[in-house]
């Protein structure tokens, strides 16, 4: 393996492990997103990487080359293009997280986890 | 040893970002990881994917994000 | 007559941008949601089975290897995918039906979401193709998030928004995994993986193999609700409005079944995968079930319910013979039923009385006999009844593990089955039977005719279901032993 | 006579458990059958580790036994533990998650 790709799995594993700790560890609902989303980022790095050959080319098909010669050079294009979509999947996820923050910012006025997220359920099952 | 560069560049900025007290600079932060996610996209060979993620991670994703600090708070307390 | 299987999916979809592009026209949308969500069950049935190649692009035959390749998306359509389509379809056509005759102004957003989602777990359950259906899964986790956005339930929103991030940690992580079996087979046709498996192409004793089982099962428990997720699953069943809980219940059971069959397909031939899957099956059915006894919101108790009977379907995959995952599917397609049943009768009494608590109700056999009546029969289906559905895949699932030599697993399934009856009981009797509080007031509100017709569609079901099972189980039967 | 107490002062603690408004009998009920259930379908799940060795799966059963009765009002605490704050859900959720992967990593090929 190469030692581009080496590096690059140890980025993701890096990536992915920040966005489990974020997740945990951190109070701030914005951040806590950002974080998470880091996770997203991690895997498709990750995936790409899959992809990627040490030495080779992009793999597009320009006039003039010999079709073996670019199968055997080419990087693997399958990943690339499952990667596309997971980016845009994973930013249309974040907004649509940031947008509940916009809504329910307005009814608890901090931005603090434990208090926008707490325990809902005694709340509303008897009140009075 | 652009792409080690960028590597670094990525982890320390994804880090710095969750530990700012100002959420703006998070926003920042953020663009600055997801841009030098997509210069190390292209030096993987996956020319595509750069694009996409040069315009998803570095400017749509900070400006979501700065929209939603405008909108609420800038401080983490 | 191969041209309708990808239309099982186009057309929802379509339905879905039409009516959103076009919900200032009120009546024409209306129309439309109508035409469509009956037809939405019919080309289920009407369609032949077969395999459907996107883009034309047949399988290709290596001729120095001898290994078949399929370089485009595959839909296979076959017994198994025409009832649980069809199932949903017509859960969806009722839903919708409900949801139309109740509000005179229509929503677009919210049928585009429902339309959304039935689309979703159809591509799910055709697709042959694991990272379509990821993709999918995404769509149906946004979908879902919707609909228990658009309710007007308090705490609804913080439920979504629970449930999202919970999802972007759960659905990143089954990618990661789906990412181990490209780098290790370079293809996401499950066929082609399942053929590299079997054949000796992988190790299957390498790590690499074993976390890509562990990251995929982690996805699998977030979309089906199996602990540690029963928690936020019953919860957004409780935030939703009543028949969007119906739908959404048949989406997590579909999405499940989805899902654990071409996990099935890849690992049967580790031992781990069925010690994995039992385990978690057993867990929820405990929790799900002792923590459905203890609530006093009855929603939230039927969404543990639902989440409690998820078990019986993970545990008869989990045994591993023919009989044992007919039976877990079969209990799946009845569970589809029920729950729904349920949902909506209990929707019904909310529609009525304004009030969840089941501390403050009582006494309403006399106000909605008819309610009463099917969501007893209901209820006691879910139990195990003889002679209703539920009874015949429980019977079937009991005797599987017997045969298997798990007698400890049939004893719990049998005690399960007589806590969630205690549940039902309890709930029934302070719903129904108990005297009318003096707070109460019964608002004379008449149920809705459409709800009552839904039930009832719903019931005939049932009992056809437990009358001839056979009708079912004998198909399912051959599609498992196809997989095996 | 020391555990019927304990099962007396069970119903007490109910009391805290649907704290806001007032305990039914059928509430009451119910918890205590989601008390036995829970202990006795625990116990009964641990008998199928006599696949593995059947020594092992009965000093297992016996000392789930003793520590669940002991520690006798469960579905308080498994209530508390299974709330619906966003914390707890997440933090439940990577410890399913670190376990699926150490327990394949290392012991995937042993069973």
């Amino acid at each position: 393996m190469a030692q581009t790709q080496l590096a690059v799995l140890f980025t993701s594993t890096a990536l992915i492990i920040i966005g489990l700790y974020s997740a945990i560890f951190i109070d701030n609902i914005i951040k806590k997103i950002i974080g998470i989303s880091f996770i997203e980022e991690g895997v498709n790095l990750f995936i790409v990487a899959i992809g990627y050959k040490s030495g080779g080319i992009v793999p597009i098909l320009m006039p003039g080359m010999d079709a073996s010669w670019f199968s055997s050079n080419s990087a693997y294009p399958l990943p690339f293009g499952l990667v596309l979509t997971s980016i845009v999947i994973g930013a249309s996820t974040l907004a649509v997280m940031l947008a509940f923050v916009m809504v329910l910012y307005k009814r608890y006025g901090t931005l603090s986890t434990k208090v926008m997220l707490a325990d809902t359920s005694k709340k509303e099952e008897y009140d009075e | 040893m652009l792409d080690f560069v960028l590597m670094i560049i990525i982890v320390l900025s994804a880090i710095l970002a969750l530990i700012q007290k100002d959420l703006l600079k998070t926003a920042i932060l953020t663009g600055f990881s997801g841009g030098a996610l997509a210069v190390l996209f292209q030096i993987l060979l996956a020319p595509d994917v750069a694009l996409t993620q040069a315009i998803v991670g570095a400017a749509i994703i900070p400006i979501f994000i700065a929209l939603a600090v405008k909108k609420t708070q800038r401080s983490d307390s | 007559m191969n041209e309708l299987i990808p239309l099982m999916v186009i057309i929802p979809i379509i339905a879905a941008l039409l009516i959103s592009a076009f919900s200032k026209f009120n009546t024409i949308s209306k129309i439309l949601a109508f035409v469509v969500a009956i037809c939405l069950p019919v080309i289920a049935i009407a369609s032949n089975y077969g395999l459907h190649y996107f883009g034309g692009y047949e399988p290709i035959l290596d001729n120095v290897t001898g290994i078949t390749y399929h370089p485009a998306i595959v839909y296979s359509f076959t017994f198994l995918q025409q009832i649980f389509i069809a199932a949903t379809g017509l859960l969806a056509f009722l839903v919708i039906f409900i949801y139309l005759a109740k509000y005179r102004k229509v929503s677009g957003p919210y049928l585009f979401l429902l339309f959304m989602g039935t689309a979703s777990v159809t591509a799910m359950l055709l697709t042959d193709d694991i990272f379509h259906l990821f993709v999918f899964f995404e769509i149906l986790a946004l979908a879902q998030v919707g609909i228990v956005a658009a309710s007007s339930i308090d705490y609804s929103y913080e439920m979504a928004l629970k449930y999202m991030i919970l999802g972007s940690i759960g659905s990143p992580i089954m990618l990661l995994g789906i990412g181990f079996l490209l780098a290790l087979t370079g293809s996401v046709n499950i066929t082609d993986i399942v053929y590299a498996v079997h054949n000796g192409l992988v190790d299957s004793k390498s790590p690499v193999f074993l976390i890509s089982l562990g990251l995929i099962f982690f996805g699998w428990l977030y979309a089906s609700g199996l602990p540690p997720f029963h928690t936020i699953k019953s919860g957004i069943y409780s935030k939703a409005e009543p028949h969007g809980a119906a739908l959404l219940q048949s989406f997590t059971v579909i999405s499940m079944i989805s899902i654990v069959l071409i996990m099935f397909r890849i690992y049967s031939s580790l031992q781990i995968f069925e010690v994995l899957i039992v385990f978690f099956s057993i867990l929820a059915m405990i929790l799900g079930v002792s923590l459905a006894l203890t609530q006093t919101d009855f929603r939230r108790m039927i969404g543990f319910l639902a989440v409690g009977e998820l078990g019986f379907i993970g545990l008869g995959i989990g045994l591993g013979t023919q009989f044992s995952i007919t039976a877990g599917l079969f209990q799946a397609l009845n569970e589809i039923i029920i729950t729904a049943l349920l949902f909506i009768g209990f929707g019904a009494i909310v529609n009525a009385t304004n009030e969840v608590d089941t501390r403050k109700l009582g006494g309403l056999l006399f106000y909605h006999p008819k309610v009463a009546l099917m969501l007893l029969i209901g209820g006691l289906a879910m139990a195990g009844v003889p002679p209703l559905s539920g009874f015949q895949s429980k019977l079937m699932l009991v005797q599987a593990s017997l045969n298997c030599g798990y007698p400890e697993i049939s004893i719990l399934a049998i005690m399960v089955s007589i806590a969630t009856f205690v549940v039902f009981v309890k709930t029934y009797y302070s719903i129904f039977l108990k005297p009318k509080p003096k707070d109460l007031d019964v608002e004379n509100k008449q149920v809705p005719k459409t709800m009552i017709f839904a039930m009832a569609i719903l019931l005939i079901i049932v009992v056809l279901f437990g009358v001839y099972p056979d009708v079912v189980t004998n198909g399912i039967s051959n599609f498992v032993g196809g997989i095996l | 006579m020391k555990l019927y107490d304990q099962i007396f002062n069970v119903v007490k603690q109910f009391k805290k458990l649907f704290s806001p408004g007032p305990v039914t009998n059928a509430d009451v009920s119910g918890s205590i059958t989601a008390e036995i259930f829970i202990i006795v379908s625990l116990v009964l799940s641990t008998i199928l580790l006599r696949h593995v060795n059947v020594l092992l799966a009965a000093l297992v059963a016996l000392i789930v036994a003793i520590v669940l009765i002991s520690n006798i009002p469960l579905i308080p605490k498994f209530k508390l533990e299974q709330e619906d704050s966003l914390e707890k859900m997440i933090f439940y959720a990577i410890v399913t998650l670190s376990i699926i992967i150490v327990f394949l990593y290392w012991g995937g090929n042993l069973v």
